[in-house]
């Protein structure tokens, strides 16, 4: 692989997109760029971050067994903390869920051109994220074995769900957002999984990838159709992005409990879910396109680009918080200034609630420096300590409001139990075993975009500037009236 | 074809007369394999000829093998669902295959019927006349226990008990009981109660007992009228048996019967002896009362007139009946009573005697020279004087509408001075009267010393012991344990007989062991204090194969084998003096109350002069140090309750500590001596020490150390209580049972780790226990006043239902509420609701779906006030739990119930989270799993059973409201207000509780919503509530009032 | 794919080497008046579906009966479930609480949508589609991956030797032709 | 769906075999004997209660004294065992329904128990799920009738619609019917 002289060239213009791939590739080499880890053999680290994330896999199959047997009482779970981890993991890895959608979709309406290289990458860590979260809300049930009591279907019973409840809601919202980015994903991996079949060496392989690829063959035809179908799915991608975890908040905000019950829930849960998706999804690229040698197609530019969303949803964020304790103070209730200013700020987990406000309010604010923006190290380590916040976040709006809430005689305290944590580490389990098969088995990148991106950046380079512009707002959505 | 034969548990059928039934098992569940005795008696009695009368010979080999066997010695079964907190190290191979098994058996799991493929039908071959199965039965029985008895009203589902109520017609009880009586149901169904009778460690028949006994009753008879024999027994209340003991006495004339109680009424009986010439009992009328002095006296919950006096002391801290009393209170730890009184004094125990006679001093004339002696004894710490010339001014205006109490733990001197106090201020005719005692005998430690003696002299050679557990709970010094055990050189000539529930620390030491028969399994009767005999009627045929305690004293008769049934319907056919006894004893068993003329007032007044000779015969308790005191506990009296787990998951209603006792001391002394709570200590008394886990209680005395009576139980099979909590009765001596100065606290390095249900005391500020003073509460019922926000309108977007019908509601008067905790249990008991043992409360998984909210106020480095308040679901009509719940599980009925129905529930809990009254109650493991069938009788058929994984709350019994109805509905009639009570207002002693339908103007609850004290709690939520709280108001002495600004109202931050 | 249904039938496939080539070429043979022709190309063509003359997509159509579908299904099922069939009185809230509905009649809304897009775009293509006679040419696998090919039926006019002809003039760099069953 | 109603699940129409042969078409049927007979506290409890066996002793001891289909009851009789029926209608433990209301309101046996003097060995006549509780409790006046019919086998409504909904809302008016639907009225 030839060292790209991308690096080296000054960027002119934030947007200008000749960074985005490495100037040198024609659509051959691309393909074997692209596709060439799936027919690698997988090296000694893959396999041994899958050995980890598969031990870890192991946790979640003994704290769910456990959980099973045992009943919630495995967890740490009491009166009056009667949501704990579950719910904090289900938001979390609902947040982190987040960008992947939102990259592809919104950015794609947007026609930001370097969603390109890394779309597919986070749309699969959204389906994984959201798999992971899904675990949570079926198994923090007491009867687990009676949640399908949740979907309206016409019962012996003659009774029904209650639709005024939000965890209805999310019943709905996280099936379909599952399912649309499910969908969404293997609309944009067909032609890939085409380009696969046609590229693999084996009959085997030609059979397994031909039967995912539903026998596309790349015709005018199906481009037509999948031009539009695309760009609807994205369409529609966006407001349910938002909407999922504006339902999400809902699940607090609908309660009347003094730190739950708020009006800026939606837009600050939608700001941290997409604040903390970027984040994982910094966390997981930056590895990923090292050792998969996408350099080439994910620059540094790409990673640039999201630390200055992550630095914007930070930001957000941190609004979010500061409202927060404005209004609790403004409403003058005393149940609400003493969940924000005595409970959260000095009460029994007020480590966490620093740790949180060191996490996503202190630490976002280095990408205000170019230098933090662009250090591969920096924004790593900075990526990861914005997920601990983030987790932190759900930990005390969750944790903290329980504990302490109206009467003081039922305050009390929510401790975890290894099962708790063995569920949580589980998940990641499920997590990084989840994508290590995906960057095994299909391309980690969106190879016809990327593809078609090459084709507008030349053609860019021939017309000039104003030429850029034009064919950038033509990709994909070309053609579309 | 299946079997003809069900199994049946239980005794043979052929006994049984038919007048009641016996408990059936229909599920007909083996019995739990550690059940090694009841499979012994099983395997023999399926062996034996069925003509010897199941006692045949291989029943004996059999069952001695078996008790041999080292299961049987060590019982291996744990009370509770394993903890969850295992370690993951704990996970041991098999759990793990177990695991394994389910999740797979769980992913097999599609499309299950919950259809039990073969459920027997079981019906009566002759149904009892009086039974319908599937309607409740009541009967009228009693309790004694503390020296009296109480008369309660027992319900019975298909011939098994299965709750208890007081007995409305009972002049003491008039339809409350204690925690005490409600969960002395749950050692009727106890498995781990004994069930063999044995000698040594061979088990024996009741026949080969009765004759061992016969021929020892013979022997003593013809050789020495039964100088070597003793009996020691509880206090006697019952006719029954004082006239057994009469004529056990006439044939064994030397033979000697000692009492021992663990909470004597000895002081009180010396001074009315000196000051009446007889044993007397202060029987106080507060209703009566406007100004009452308590002198340690802890009147709303020590035995055994608690019940009584908590009614009408009640009664008047109510406005709407009349002129509020006050209260007056100097004691040494907080108690229930404590927390009721308007000013409390906290004093050392040695000290409320210069209390008592300082205020005798003030009273001043006949009593001038008790008081005067009294001061001698105790002079007066400069510091109560204000205290005290108040209370005896306020006392002397109310001359003849006051009242001084003296609690039992108090030396006799105090309690003559009391009795002075009262006759000087014409309290006695009019608030107090003297009424002969029920229990004559001396029945504290020191009366034991010399039987201790003569045991170690080798002059006894049966010792029969009827009363509990005296091993455990006698004081160590006095050295019984001793006399019983190997270290006594005349141990061998002795015969010690026991007889009791449970196999426990006396009968390790006992030749003989009688497992005794429940006071619900066998005849008799017994005196309440006033006098009024209740006749004990049982329930069911004894479970575990008991002897009553009237057929054991009969043995000693050596005459024909009669029933407890016989002896005591003989006893009484020939002491009533009616001409048909037969109609009248039908009367007496069915109202449970015979009505003999209750005791008679002594007419001679308390010669005050005799008084100054008991406090001049007085004994200053040595001074210095820390002061300790010995408390009976309000959870397990003195540990005869140890192993009931309703009364060990029951909170103590001071600390809110469960599963424990704790040493308590006052946050000032705690401060003092470095010493945090949950610290475990040395504590050093009088040559012996003891390891004490601390616990600082506001509203202790400084420098005092209160050790609650009754934990620290290492009864044999009393799984339940063993270990729980330390015995505080290793360091107590007979010659200072309740209190004495000179112990020293030093701090270990060791830690306990305390269950609490209440871990936070303060109310920060927030209306939720509306607690002020008279004078306040008119201040503040204006409109943006303080209760304003508790009651005033609120905006309301949402639509009004209509209530056509019925519109169930619920009112609790704080002023009256004292925190027995009776109500508790009587929920516990109704509603079939789990205990969860320490590690799940320690968890905070407690289940009690009503709970006593318990605050301090003011300083608690000082003086605090505490205030009381149960809450349970408030039924709002608003119901922020009902709608975000996914599945309908909790949903308002047409009456405005907020119903919760378990088998919708799947158990995402957010009702609980939108809960703001934080009622509801999850089911986190299986709480109900691994019941014995014995402990599956007690439960009430008429509610669910609650599984893991659902939630559960305040139904406002709805199972009552329903059966109610129908009968109601069935007979085309509005429900009659009288015939519906909640468990908890039906049991609560001071009528704190009032429940009933709001479409009725005069229903008690529609009065006391609309009364000026109700109000809402979290009103501003706009939850509307249907349970209104009442504001507890309180009577302080204006003189005592500190000035304005100073009044720290909610102290904390 | 029974036996006695297989109707052999010969089309040309013509490799190009750029995009702009095949679309060139596929124009100016629609101008000749071929039809039935058909590009593939590894992504999207610039002009592909006009050289084509494809009418607008139905797709969004679909979609939006989706949606509406999903509106609808969502809005009914709700008031039926909690305020006709089994009406509750659920914390004093209205029985028809519609604001409460719209997050599900959202959602589903959307998700009837994307299912109309879905198995709209699988319709229209006429996939899953395993078989297809191009796939009978081996040099065509490039078209997935940088190969851009034109496919043009052969018609009663032209045979396939002509048809070659034609698509080399127009610079085509590969010409073949396969034979396999009919669609 | 139609699965989880078939009488294969919700065990409808499946005679039980019993300990003892007894026969409902003999007693009910051909004997005409009223329910209440044996069935003694289906108007004052919640159970319609299983005869004991001194009811049956009490006509077998006159009739039918010596016939060997009644060994097992004068077995049962005579050694003090009950006779172990298998439960035939079983509704989940959460269920409480109540014989003594349903009478009192004028819902017949044979509207959930079907036409028991047709039935050998005893047989579930309604799918007993909630559904069909609630079909009946939503709009209880069709399936209402006079209390003197009120263990009838035989007896119909009106066929006049009209007359039968007159009768319906007459009963439904002198018994005191409403629907009920809350939960408690069978959850508790």
């Amino acid at each position: 692989m030839a060292e790209t002289a991308a690096h080296s060239a000054a960027p002119l213009d934030p947007l200008e997109p000749r960074h985005l791939v490495a100037p040198h590739h024609d659509d051959k080499s691309l393909n074997e760029t692209l596709l060439d880890h799936v027919w690698r053999k997988p090296g000694k680290g893959w396999f041994m971050l899958l050995g980890v994330a598969m031990s870890a896999l192991g946790l979640l199959v003994i704290g769910v067994s456990y959980t099973l047997f045992k009943g919630i009482g495995a967890w740490g779970n009491n009166q009056p903390n009667s949501w704990g981890f579950g719910i904090i993991n289900f938001v979390w890895w609902v947040g982190i869920g987040h960008a992947g959608t939102l990259i592809s979709a919104i950015l794609l309406l947007f026609q930001q051109k370097w969603r390109t290289s890394i779309n597919r990458f986070a749309e699969a860590m959204t389906l994984f994220a959201v798999v992971c979260a899904g675990i949570f809300p079926l198994l923090h049930t007491g009867r687990p074995w009676f949640a399908f009591w949740l979907f309206p279907y016409p019962s012996t019973l003659g009774a029904w769900p209650q639709f005024r409840s939000p965890l209805v809601w999310d019943v709905f919202a996280i099936s379909t957002y599952l399912t649309v980015s499910a969908l969404f994903w293997f609309v944009g991996l067909i032609p890939d999984l085409a380009a696969l079949r046609d590229s693999s060496k084996s009959l085997i392989q030609r059979r397994i990838y031909g039967l995912f690829a539903l026998g596309w063959r790349g015709s005018g035809r199906h481009w037509h159709n999948y031009k539009i179908a695309y760009l609807l799915l994205a369409g529609l991608s966006t407001p349910l992005v938002v909407s999922v975890h504006t339902i999400v908040s809902f699940d607090f905000a609908v309660s009347q409990l003094p730190g739950w019950h708020a009006t800026i829930f939606p837009p600050y849960f939608v700001a941290g879910a997409v604040f903390s998706g970027f984040a994982m999804v910094i966390t997981l690229i930056v590895p990923a396109r090292k050792y998969l040698k996408l350099r080439d197609v994910i620059t540094d530019r790409h990673l640039e680009n999201m630390n200055k969303v992550i630095l914007a949803t930070g930001l957000i964020v941190s609004y979010g918080y500061l409202m927060e304790h404005f209004i609790a103070w403004y409403s003058g209730s005393e149940y609400e200034i003493w969940t924000f200013y005595v409970n959260r700020a000095r009460g029994p987990y007020a480590g966490v609630y620093w740790l949180m406000i060191t996490c996503n309010v202190i630490t976002p604010n280095i990408f205000w420096f170019k230098k933090a923006r662009t250090s591969i190290p920096i924004m790593w380590v900075a990526s990861i300590v914005v997920n601990i916040g983030m987790w932190c976040e759900r930990f005390i709006i969750i944790v903290t409001s329980l504990s302490q809430d109206f009467l003081p005689s039922s305050w009390d305290v929510f401790t975890p139990t290894w099962v708790d944590w063995s569920i949580y580490i589980g998940t990641m389990g499920l997590f990084g075993t989840l994508f290590l098969l995906f960057l095994k088995f299909v391309p980690a990148v969106a190879v016809a975009e990327v593809k078609e991106l090459q084709l507008e950046l030349k053609h860019a380079a021939v017309h000039g500037a104003d030429g850029v512009e034009a064919s950038a707002a033509g990709t994909l959505t070309h053609g579309v009236h | 074809m299946p079997p003809l034969k069900p199994k049946l548990d239980g005794a043979p059928m052929k006994d049984t007369p038919t007048s009641f039934a016996l408990p059936v098992v229909s599920d007909a569940a083996a019995a739990p394999a550690q059940d090694v005795v009841g499979e012994a008696l099983d395997h023999a009695s399926s062996r034996s000829v069925a003509d010897e009368g199941a006692y045949g010979k291989t029943y004996w080999r059999s069952l001695e093998e078996k008790l041999g066997t080292a299961e049987y010695l060590e019982v291996t079964k744990p009370e509770f669902p394993e903890g969850a907190d295992l370690p993951p190290t704990g996970v041991a191979r098999r759990e793990f295959m177990q695991l394994l098994g389910a999740s797979m058996a769980l992913a097999g799991a599609t499309a299950c019927s919950t259809r039990p493929v073969d459920e027997r039908l079981v019906p009566f071959t002759r149904t009892p006349p009086e039974l319908t199965p599937g309607n409740p039965l009541h009967y009228a029985s009693g309790m004694t226990f503390g020296g009296s008895t109480s008369g309660l009203l027992i319900t019975a589902r298909e011939g098994r008990p299965i709750k208890v109520e007081g007995n409305p017609q009972h002049p003491v009880n008039q339809g409350a009981a204690s925690q005490f009586e409600q969960s002395f149901l749950m050692s009727l169904y106890d498995p781990q109660r004994a069930r063999v009778l044995r000698n040594g460690k061979s088990p024996k028949a009741v026949r080969t007992f009765g004759e061992e006994m016969a021929i020892i009753s013979d022997r003593a008879t013809q050789e020495n009228g039964g100088a070597r024999i003793r009996f020691l027994t509880e206090p006697n209340t019952s006719p029954v048996l004082a006239h057994l003991r009469e004529r056990i006495q006439e044939r064994l004339p030397q033979a000697r019967f000692h009492t021992y109680a663990s909470v004597s009424q000895d002081p009180a009986s010396e001074a009315t002896r000196a000051l009446f010439g007889q044993p007397a009992s202060a029987m106080y009328d507060l209703s009566k009362a406007d100004i009452i002095l308590s002198l340690d006296a802890d009147f709303l919950e020590s035995r055994p007139a608690n019940l009584g006096n908590a009614r009408a002391f009640a009664r008047r801290r109510d406005p709407a009946e009349g002129k509020l009393n006050r209260l007056y209170m100097c004691e040494p730890r907080l108690s229930v009573t404590g927390g009721m009184a308007d000013h409390r004094l906290r004093v050392k125990s040695q000290e409320v005697l210069s209390i008592a006679s300082a205020v005798a001093a003030r009273i001043g004339g006949n009593l001038a020279e008790v008081a005067a002696a009294g001061a001698r004894k105790a002079p007066l710490s400069s510091e109560f004087q204000k205290w005290v010339d108040v209370v005896a001014s306020d006392l002397r205006e109310n001359a003849g509408r006051c009242v001084v109490i003296a609690g039992e733990r108090q030396p006799a001197a105090v309690h003559a001075l009391a009795a002075a106090l009262n006759a000087e201020l014409g309290a006695v005719g009019n608030t107090v009267r003297y009424v002969p005692a029920t229990v004559t005998e001396t029945t504290d430690a020191s009366a034991l010393r010399s039987l201790v003696d003569e045991l170690m002299a080798g002059q006894v050679d049966t010792l029969v012991i009827t009363a509990w557990n005296p091993v455990y709970r006698t004081p160590v010094d006095l050295g019984l344990e001793k006399a019983l055990s190997a270290e006594n050189p005349h141990r061998s000539k002795l015969t010690v007989i026991y007889t009791s529930l449970f196999e426990d620390e006396t009968s390790q030491h006992a030749d003989w062991f009688v497992p005794a028969a429940h006071e619900m399994e066998a005849w008799g009767d017994g005196r309440a204090e006033d006098g009024t005999v209740s006749i004990i009627q049982p329930l069911t045929q004894p479970i575990f194969n008991g002897v009553p305690a009237s057929e054991l004293l009969a043995y000693f008769l050596h005459e024909p084998f009669r029933t407890s049934y016989q002896i005591l319907r003989d006893f009484w056919r020939g002491r009533a003096e009616v001409a048909d006894f037969d109609t009248a004893w039908e009367t007496w068993v069915s109202m449970g109350i015979v009505p003999e003329a209750s005791a008679q007032s002594l007419t001679e007044g308390p010669n005050v002069q005799a008084a100054r000779a008991v406090v001049d015969a007085y004994t200053p308790a040595a001074t210095g140090e820390l002061e300790v005191n010995f408390v009976p506990s309000y959870a397990v009296f003195d540990g005869q309750f140890a192993n009931i787990t309703w009364l060990q998951e029951l909170a103590d209603p001071i600390s809110k500590i469960v599963w424990d006792n704790a040493a308590y001391i006052s946050p000032a002394t705690a401060k003092r001596l470095g010493l945090e709570a949950g610290d475990v200590a040395v504590l050093t008394y009088r040559d012996r020490t003891l390891e004490v886990p601390v616990w600082p209680l506001p509203g202790t005395t400084d420098d005092v150390v209160v050790l609650p009576l009754g934990y620290g139980r290492q009864g044999l099979h009393e799984v339940v209580a063993r270990d729980v909590g330390f015995n505080a009765n290793l360091v107590r001596t007979a010659k200072a049972p309740w209190f004495e100065g000179g112990a020293t606290l030093t701090k270990t390095k060791k830690t306990h780790k305390f269950a609490l249900t209440q871990s936070h005391w303060r109310m920060e500020g927030r209306p939720l226990a509306m607690d002020m003073s008279v004078a306040d509460f008119h201040e503040h019922t204006g409109e943006g006043a303080k209760l304003y926000r508790v009651r005033g309108e609120l905006p309301n977007v949402l639509p009004d239902f209509e209530y056509d019908g019925y519109k169930w509601a619920m009112a609790i008067d704080l002023a009256r509420c004292t925190g027995c905790s009776a109500c508790v249990i009587a929920c516990q008991a109704e509603n079939n609701i789990p205990v969860v043992g320490k590690e799940q409360v320690l968890r905070g998984r407690e289940m009690h779906w009503l709970r006593l909210d318990r605050y301090f106020s003011g300083d608690e480095m000082g003086d605090v006030e505490m205030v009381v308040q149960p809450v349970m679901c408030v039924h709002c009509e608003k119901a922020p739990c009902e709608y975000v719940c996914p599945v309908n599980a909790t949903v308002h009925s047409d009456e405005g119930l907020n119903d919760m129905v378990y088998n919708r529930c799947v158990g995402t809990r957010y009702c609980a989270n939108n809960c703001p009254y934080k009622v509801r109650r999850f089911n986190y493991l299986h709480y109900t799993a691994d019941k014995s069938p014995t402990e599956k009788m007690l439960m009430n058929p008429d509610v669910t059973v609650r599984a893991r994984g659902v939630m559960e709350k305040c139904t406002y019994c709805v199972q009552r409201i329903e059966r109610v109805r129908i009968d109601a509905r069935v007979q085309k009639r509005p429900i009659y207000e009288k015939e519906l009570q909640s468990a908890c207002q039906q049991t609560c002693p001071t009528e704190a509780i009032s429940f009933g339908t709001l479409s009725d103007p005069n229903a008690q609850v529609t009065k006391d919503h609309n009364d000026e004290r109700s109000y809402m709690l979290l009103h501003e939520l706009g939850t509307r509530p249907r349970t209104a709280h009442m504001v507890r108001l309180r009577n302080p002495n204006p003189a005592l009032v500190p000035p304005k600004p100073a009044e720290a109202h909610e102290g904390g931050h | 794919m029974a036996t006695e249904t297989k109707v052999l039938d010969s089309w040309v496939l013509a490799e190009f080497a750029t995009p702009e080539a095949l679309v060139d070429a596929t124009q100016k043979m629609r101008e000749k008046g071929y039809t039935g022709m058909d590009t593939y190309s590894p992504y999207p063509l610039h002009g592909g579906s006009e050289a084509l003359g494809l009418p607008p997509s139905r797709v969004p159509f679909i979609a939006l009966g989706g949606a509406l579908t999903g509106l609808t299904v969502a809005l009914s099922m709700q008031t039926f479930m909690n305020t006709i069939d089994y009406p509750l009185n659920v914390g004093g809230r209205p029985l028809l609480s519609l604001p409460a509905w719209v997050p599900i009649t959202f959602e589903l809304a959307v998700l009837m949508a994307a299912f109309g897009i879905f198995f709209g775009l699988l319709g229209l293509s006429r996939l899953p589609q395993p078989y297809h006679r191009v796939f009978e040419s081996d040099e065509f696998r490039s078209a997935s991956t940088h190969g851009y090919w034109l496919s043009v039926p052969p018609t009663e006019t032209a045979k396939s030797e002509d048809i070659m002809d034609q698509l080399k003039s127009l610079g085509a760099t590969h010409v073949t032709v396969v034979t396999g069953e009919n669609e | 769906m139609a699965y989880v109603r078939s009488p294969f699940v919700t065990f409808q129409n499946h005679p039980v075999e019993q300990p003892i042969e007894f026969d409902h078409r003999h007693h009910a049927g051909d004997e005409q004997i009223d329910c209440r007979y044996c069935h003694t506290s289906v108007e004052d409890a919640p159970s319609a209660g299983i005869p004991s066996t001194t009811i049956c002793m009490s006509c077998h001891a006159q009739v039918w004294n010596q016939s060997p289909y009644l060994t097992a009851v004068r077995e049962a009789y005579y050694t003090d065992q009950p006779i172990p029926w298998v439960r035939v209608h079983n509704l989940p433990d959460f269920v409480y329904f109540n014989h003594s209301i349903h009478v009192a309101k004028g819902v017949g046996c044979a509207t959930c128990h079907g036409r028991v003097d047709e039935m050998g060995a005893l047989e579930q006549y309604a799918p007993l799920t909630m559904q069909w509780c609630l079909d009946c409790h939503r709009d209880p006046k069709p399936f209402l009738r006079p209390q003197e019919f009120i263990t009838s086998m035989t007896w119909q409504p009106p066929e006049d619609p009209q007359e039968a909904a007159a009768l319906a809302d007459t009963l439904a008016e002198q018994y005191d019917v409403h629907s009920r639907t809350s939960c408690t009225t069978c959850h508790r």
